[in-house]
């Protein structure tokens, strides 16, 4: 069932301690900062959070790890110039790392979605990445076993809401939201708008509603409202 | 680089030194960009007022968008890489072997917080990959190297290594140098300790995509 | 059936009988209709002008859209069926089998030509697979059986069985009958070959989800 | 490298004797009819047909199957109504099928254009249909392997195409298109509308100009040009 709630403090309410957490966004583009806000706020820990970066500056994700609140993350890319919480942490051995190839990140969150039990994918074959995994020879290329990645939450970020809870997104900010709604038990979307249904084009829909449960609008929360009207 | 590009292209180039590979393609290349966080047709940098912080790249800097561009999520754009339809990626390097293996994710050292990113998408799904990279290291150290002393990014991805002093071909039958830039061939092979041969005066151009 | 539907669902409708289970949603249930062709609020049959040969559904008869609806491709359309995001989808069957095993496919028949389309997708991706057939056979043997004599469509998916004499619901502990039409318990036992349990007075409606 | 041709004729060209051709449409809505006509018309045979159907009526793929170039069906449902040339070459044992159940027949296509070297699956366990493929357990479900479909040559049909290839479709048509698009060596599409670069708006393309080889405009082919204002 598709809720619209007034607060982001409403929209995570819900998230238990231990869950799998699905964080959108790349850089700043897509990424739910005022939900990431909410989570911290809400105090669930213990959460295994998958995103593709490990927090960067003092801000969203950073403050989760800082806190305390992450157990492991699953990422592609821990490592920036300004990733010092997950650093201090990792260091610490205060959190567990999934270093996984940016491709088979993307390529197992899809693959949770669509029921898929798991494939072979030529990326990593014959790396520090495949240690410990099952290979084997598919037309000539070594490839490695990769298994989907399933979450309990997934918060996201797309441009505009329809009332069937479809949404469209803003240029790279699409980025993780669409495959990570669809991996997810239960989907939070943060939008800069809603629309009525009927108010998007039906072939321009990217995250049909069935993959949405919450959405609760957050003024001018990036989908950079500024320029918004170019893409409707 | 730029020039041996073939028209038509589409081409992914890593973060970093390979980015720059941009200025040099004229519009006549009609080359194609794509950035794996999701964008085919990226434009140059944004300045200014074209900042927008929806239109980033790989290295999560601000980009324009050209005429005819698309987007598309992740696993959409990973399965262009992955699926083996971008003509070239250029990448940098720490060693490429003489067999065409990359390093260029990790140092191994120890402590050292591994990330990985796209990278090892890229060498694995292109077409042809093209390595950016001095041919010394700071201590005057060869990269390309006999077997990878580094953690591999990917096996025998390497198709060509573009260096201050040459050009080289990697793959199955060793390194082939292209072009040798203000040296002999005698003295590169001082510096690389791995078996160079010449290439053929003609046909060039055709070599890269073994 | 159409009221055991909860408000909200998305549901997937069969081809043939299960089809007509749409005239009976009323607009208070909110149901999202799927086609596995490639849309989510699919809306009644296309009649006179409305008709487009664009706008099909599984059975290749124009349909119409409704409001929020969305189209996508095939490879996404079945992600949502073999996800397991639908709420539920409606069956024909030539048997179901005491453990919820659905024979709808194919009759075995030797010289049959076999097609299947996405019925073993929905058998196994949606979260209920309600069947609707006619208790016997037209030589009056049960379809619900102890096991399959037909090929089987999927394994222990079927949840409940819709049928003129009675609703079953099916799963590991075997068939419970919850509604009976004009006839006994007694009566549905005598026809139909696997032990038969009543369901409780109460909480029926909770249990189509073993 | 793209390119733009008059005529159906020049768009099928290079189709070789024994090539796999994957052909778009389900039912009518997206089947690219001229496309196929023309494939009759260059005469060539030994083909394998990946196709949602195996023919319907007198027309189209029908006519391919009939005419004897088909060598193999891929595809999740050959038997209907109008089938009839299929079920005379079939009964006849002068074609080959490979039933697939039609989503495991969308993922194989799909796994082809993303390059994965196959998947397991819980669809078709425990059925004819998996009879000799591998299979395990995973997560306590019966899984099958699939393998990926690669083609050397797709035909299929969009509404429109901008200069660079990029595409869009019409409602339920579609279908396949975009897959099979990724999945084909070579693609080739027959659109209604070629617009020019930037007529298309980058957010809303369905298939990036990546994945097309070859379009033909052929007037009013379906995608029923008299409503199709109302898409773009």
């Amino acid at each position: 069932m598709l809720h619209f709630v007034d607060s982001v403090q409403e929209a995570v309410v819900g998230i238990k301690d231990g869950s799998t957490v699905m964080i959108g966004g790349f850089g700043n583009a897509g990424q739910p900062f005022e939900l990431i806000d909410a989570l911290l706020e809400c105090g669930a820990k213990d959460l295994t959070v998958v995103n593709n970066n490990a927090g960067q500056g003092d801000q969203g994700l950073a403050l989760l790890i800082k806190e305390g609140r992450v157990r492991k993350m699953i990422c592609s890319f821990p490592r920036q110039s300004d990733s010092w919480h997950f650093d201090a942490k990792y260091k610490a051995g205060e959190i567990e790392l999934e270093l996984v190839p940016q491709g088979n990140l993307a390529e197992r969150i899809r693959a949770a979605g669509a029921g898929i039990g798991g494939f072979f994918t030529p990326t990593g074959y014959g790396t520090m990445l495949a240690e410990g995994k099952e290979t084997r020879i598919i037309d000539g290329r070594g490839q490695v076993f990769e298994t989907p990645i399933h979450a309990d939450v997934a918060l996201i970020k797309a441009l505009k809401a329809d009332g069937k809870g479809n949404l469209v997104y803003r240029k790279t900010a699409r980025n993780f939201g669409p495959i990570m709604a669809a991996a997810a038990k239960h989907t939070i979307a943060q939008v800069t708008e809603i629309v009525p249904v009927g108010g998007l084009d039906p072939e321009n829909v990217v995250t049909p509603g069935i993959y949405v449960n919450t959405i609760v609008t957050v003024a001018g929360s990036g989908q950079s409202s500024s320029t918004a009207g170019k893409v409707a | 680089m730029a020039r041996d590009i073939a028209p038509g292209s589409f081409v992914n180039l890593g973060i970093g030194q390979p980015t720059l590979v941009s200025n040099y393609l004229t519009e006549e290349q009609n080359i194609t960009l794509h950035t794996e966080n999701g964008m085919l047709g990226m434009g140059p940098e944004a300045k200014g007022g074209e900042i927008d912080e929806d239109l980033i790249n790989a290295g999560k800097i601000p980009v324009t968008e050209l005429p005819g561009a698309s987007y598309f999520h992740h696993a959409d754009s990973f399965a262009i890489m992955r699926g083996g339809h971008l003509d070239i990626c250029v990448l940098g390097a720490f060693q490429v072997s003489a067999t065409g293996d990359l390093a260029n994710w990790h140092t191994g050292a120890p402590g050292a917080i591994p990330a990985v990113g796209g990278a090892m998408d890229l060498a694995t799904g292109a077409k042809d990959v093209f390595v950016m990279m001095t041919l010394l290291t700071r201590e005057g150290a060869s990269k390309i190297v006999e077997s990878c002393t580094y953690p591999i990014t990917g096996v025998g991805c390497v198709t060509r290594v573009y260096t201050d002093k040459g050009v080289f071909l990697t793959g199955p039958d060793g390194v082939t140098v292209r072009e040798t830039f203000g040296c002999t061939l005698e003295e590169l092979q001082e510096l690389i300790p791995v078996p160079l041969k010449a290439a053929a005066a003609v046909g060039l151009q055709d070599q890269g995509a073994p």
